[in-house]
């Protein structure tokens, strides 16, 4: 099948689609030199990518404002470039590197960056939903037009934490958007062994009361019209707000699954979100070598941001209980 | 005053002097808690200081986490110590470890009623403090006066870390004391001499001080209260041995669980020099928290235990 | 308002209606005794009663077979009743005496009843929808015709344990019956203030997939037929089911609590559950002697029970560390 | 027989010989689990025997307790041990309590696979034994042997009450050894001598067992291996300080959690006495796990630190 534009989004200028376009380059070119450190033991533990999602993290977090806040999982890397944090920061973490944003304390994409309004990931699914919830209870209470905007998987959604802070936040009306990255999978367990009605925007209104709508989520365009519409409505004061984000989970679970559960047919569904922008730009009229130009950038930030990240220092061991409050007791 | 207007008066007077902080909690609004620690603060400082929560502890003590990170300083009321577990992986997971992996801090402060001799039976009546002890980023306060009822919240809520302040539900209405003058703050981490003594010391702290005052009378032993009981006040507890060499240990948790088994291992590992007798722990059995009050009087530590294990250590 | 009979259920036989009745205010009439027990110091600790709910327990509980099992909490003495369970044994547990079922080691209704197939209640609002889960999957496995039955109520709805719950069983289609307790209030907090959507039903069949109907839960007859329809469908192979019995709390929360928060006019719209059946069975033709002599049994037998448990022993300390495990490790 | 291969054949062995056996977790059909342990038995037992959950610790541990309460033998899959925080309301409320309030036996496991050196970071690491110890009504074991890894998982699926099975990551391929008969069972409760020695005791469990033998290799030290952490082999421990007079515990956990504290305690408290020396204990420094092999490496006990402080405690 021959790859289908996203859908036009007229609202969405030209430059919000090339910052998309570029955001979601950044992820895919960091992944891809993620995987292969990882393959090479230069990067150790494991490894988790947003293969093919991500138009999920690029769009939503390109719709918030600058004095939003996020708390973005595992597959939303663009959504961390797109409030502005250098990609050097990322692969430092990757890294285990003295200056990345957890000074080597944590790996992946298990860390925060406060001076982005970043929140870390922290791994116990649905963990963050409450969180994000606490957050937006104080730009209610303080009256500041402010958002926060959270993510959690298809599989996420089974756990207790996902369910009460969708619930607090519905009774406390605060300004959270929650974004479900609806990606078919949940580690090696499809969504119809999650749960039964796998319309999860149905579920979300029905059990919740929640506005939810459900885009397209290999769609940038879609995704982020979506968003921008469900933050500017929490930010109005409507309430929390939800959206679906249908989309495959491009590869395994971690760098270790290969995936095979997922069946072919399935995988035929699903379009790269990248050509999709790609091609919508193309029939808007932009010259192939412009977006080309695009992808160079991307991967020329990319490599120079590796550069940079390998050259960082290593922690130092002594500085282990560093940290561990932020007022210390001194015994 | 007693010790749950002083809880109430140092919520009331955090909530005069800093906008940031905020309660949040199951019925704590127009009711009052259920204790009715937080009477009388809804109808003061309303809607958006005085939160009602549905029953979640878990989302709501991640809430509290999130509005913390905005910079806000929330008070978080659990209707009952016991429901801790039900925010266990929220408090180890977010409050615990984001200020070491990210530099966020998260100032916030988590109220939970425990403890027996209320006729509570398994669920009503826990000491959970001992799950805390050891978890590296919390704070885990323990008042065991009407002085520090005040000034460990005040410091609760002013310090930089989330911190669990585990306020006595026998106390509430037993401990009575002058009223806390409004700059009294207990500074988080250490304790107090709560007697000075020199022929053994006894390590206690929330409803055991008064209770190993009372059992104490008359002997030349020292009281240590020691307020916060996680990171624990080393070098207090280490320097009162050194003085009187003889140590008894008494907490309302089980014997194998709570503060004792560090504290134990701490002087073992670091004051052994000075001991001369082994130390002694003063504890309820390894079991749940039994209702019937046979059950209950004979589970808890009385002063008569407490006295016979005292001169048991010192006949050693 | 005069008291409006319960609805007629055809269905529903004379034998059963009276024995409803009699479920009803055994219940009743053990609280009346166990509130004033409270207030004269011989039941310590605190007292929560189901005052007014008592349709609840008793139609869920009798329209069980004798091999289900339940799950029962404070609100539904009648349904320990409707399996079986004698009331001394109840009352020994609010006297913490030795013979009881948790051999004064707690006390309340917090207390299973092995061989009734009865769980004891653990006070953490949620903790026992998982375990009727699980109980369903052995029934299930062992393709044995039976049902586990738990309530909670609108309250505990908010915690995560009843979404996990819930949607496990609905994934594992398992034969467990939900019954919501809806009685407009969680302790002080009305049930407004602890979900957006209060048609409890609405939301377990838009946000979980199972089926729920909402049912008066004043009228014993109501609740019993659909209770016996769930069970059924459950037994049938049918997936977990759930009913929302709407009533309203009675007493306040427990016997410390007089409850002021409930507006009158709330009250108004809820008639005793005892009273309907009472004049349903009357509009039937029952004599109002019969009625009578229904009514002085069980207060005969509460009156009975209480002597029984009242002279029970109490527990003797020596014990406090038998059974702390099933297999005692000896060291 | 690999240890993570004698796990598996527990599992396998125990589905075999026992209808009432099933397992429950995450992944772990037609997936084999997230460390491929379970890999295999879905194809030989099929769905009802092995039975993939929604992600939902909390209601997946407490469905094993209404499984066994209705005479199953649930075996319960964590994919961390981690995320054991997310069920602890119902280990703790559910699981521990049941049987001393009521009588009903809740016989279930939950295997957890914990530790470090994976560089599994803060939340893929962690060693949360400690937590569990002193919960009256659990049972909890980690094995530290490929004998134990199937020993100890057969007997805790026949024994009648909850038990917490801690299985080590880092040994998953690293231990090997001859394959356990199907008759092998590790009683619950019970340690042993790993190696006898009369210098010194090191009491330790799980990955440090290996790491204590080899860090006391051309010493005479006894090394214990617990088995089962709690409830404590007291008279092992105890037994076995009285012949030495010298303790060394090792463990995995941060010094201030885990299992130390109540070991040093108890030595201290009833094997006073004897001991020539204080009790030593070598753990990781009171911070979460860390993931950069610098600091992990750092951080966890290595033969280099655990021969150390041996020589320390015997030179004193
Ligand atoms: C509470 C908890 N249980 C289990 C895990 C292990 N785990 C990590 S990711 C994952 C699957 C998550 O699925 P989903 O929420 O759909 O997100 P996706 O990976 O598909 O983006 C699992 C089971 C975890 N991190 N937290
Ligand atoms: C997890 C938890 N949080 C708080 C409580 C304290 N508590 C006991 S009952 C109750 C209200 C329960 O309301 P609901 O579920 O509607 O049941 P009802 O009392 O109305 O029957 C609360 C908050 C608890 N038992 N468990
Ligand atoms: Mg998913
Ligand atoms: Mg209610």
């Amino acid at each position: 099948m021959p790859t289908e534009p996203c859908a036009d989004a007229p609202e969405v200028g030209r430059e919000t689609r090339l910052q998309l376009l570029r955001l979601m380059l950044l992820q895919r070119y960091a992944e891809e030199r993620i995987m292969s450190l990882y393959r090479q033991g230069r990067i150790v533990g494991s490894v988790y990518t947003g293969y093919q999602q991500e138009a999920v993290g690029a769009g939503a977090g390109l719709a918030l404002g600058p004095d939003d806040v996020a708390l973005p999982l595992n597959r939303e890397q663009a959504c961390h470039y797109a409030r502005g944090v250098p990609v050097a920061h990322v692969l430092r973490n990757f890294l285990g590197k003295a200056t990345g944003p957890t000074f080597g304390r944590d790996g992946n994409m298990h860390f925060g960056v406060p001076e982005h309004g970043i929140f870390p990931l922290v791994s116990m699914l649905g963990d963050l939903c409450p969180v994000a919830v606490g957050a937006a209870l104080a730009f209610k209470r303080r009256r500041e037009p402010r958002v926060a905007l959270t993510f959690f998987g298809d599989g996420a959604m089974s756990t207790g934490d996902v369910h009460e802070a969708i619930n607090l936040a519905a009774v406390l009306q605060v300004p959270v958007v929650f974004v479900v990255q609806s990606n078919q999978y949940a580690y090696s367990t499809p969504t119809n062994r999650q749960t039964v009605n796998t319309n999860l925007a149905e579920r979300l209104r029905g059990g919740w009361s929640i506005a939810c709508e459900r885009v397209d989520g290999t769609d940038a365009l879609a995704v982020y019209t979506a968003a921008r519409a469900a933050i500017e409505r929490a930010r109005a004061g409507g309430g929390p707000q939800a959206i679906e984000a249908v989309t495959l989970r491009g590869h395994g679970h971690a760098a270790h699954d290969d995936a095979r559960y997922v069946p072919s047919e399935l995988r035929e569904r699903f379009q790269d979100p990248i050509e999709r922008l790609a091609a919508r730009l193309a029939a808007d009229g932009l010259a192939p070598a412009e977006i080309d130009a695009v992808r160079q950038r991307a991967r020329e930030e990319v490599a120079a941001a590796l550069d940079e990240a390998e050259a960082a220092p290593a922690p130092d061991p002594a500085t282990l209980l560093h940290g561990v409050y932020a007022d210390p007791i001194s015994s | 005053m007693l010790y749950i207007e002083a809880i109430r008066a140092a919520l009331r007077d955090a909530l005069l002097e800093d906008e940031r902080v905020f309660l949040l909690g199951e019925d704590i609004g127009h009711f009052g808690g259920a204790f009715g620690v937080t009477k009388g603060l809804w109808e003061e400082f309303g809607d958006e200081r005085v939160i009602d929560t549905p029953i979640c502890e878990e989302a709501f003590a991640g809430a509290a986490a999130g509005a913390a990170w905005m910079g806000e300083r929330p008070v978080v009321e659990l209707q009952f110590a016991d429901f801790i577990s039900c925010a266990f992986d929220s408090i180890v997971n977010v409050a615990a470890k984001t200020h070491w992996r990210s530099g966020i801090r998260l100032p916030f402060v988590i109220r939970a009623p425990f403890g027996g001799g209320v006729r509570g039976g398994p669920f009503h009546s826990q000491c959970p403090e001992g799950w805390f002890i050891g978890v590296a980023g919390l704070k885990v306060v323990c008042p065991g006066s009407v002085d520090d009822a005040y000034g460990l919240l005040r410091a609760a809520i002013e310090d930089d870390d989330p911190v669990l302040y585990f306020e006595h539900k026998a106390l509430y209405r037993r401990l009575d004391g002058a009223a806390p003058d409004r700059a009294t703050r207990t500074a988080l981490g250490k304790g107090r001499i709560a007697r000075a003594g020199s022929d053994a010391t006894v390590v206690t702290y929330g409803a055991g001080v008064d209770l190993a005052l009372r059992a104490s009378e008359g002997l030349d032993v020292e009281v240590l209260d020691l307020r916060t009981v996680w990171p624990l006040d080393r070098t207090l507890v280490l320097e009162s041995v050194e003085r009187t060499s003889r140590v008894l240990v008494l907490q309302e948790p089980a014997r194998s669980s709570g503060v004792a088994p560090l504290v134990c291992s701490l002087v073992a590992e670091e004051g052994f020099v000075h001991l001369d007798a082994p130390p002694s722990i003063v504890a309820p059995p390894d079991t749940p928290v039994p209702f019937a009050p046979e059950l209950e009087d004979a589970y808890l530590p009385t002063p008569e235990r407490v006295r016979g294990a005292l001169e048991e250590l010192l006949a050693y």
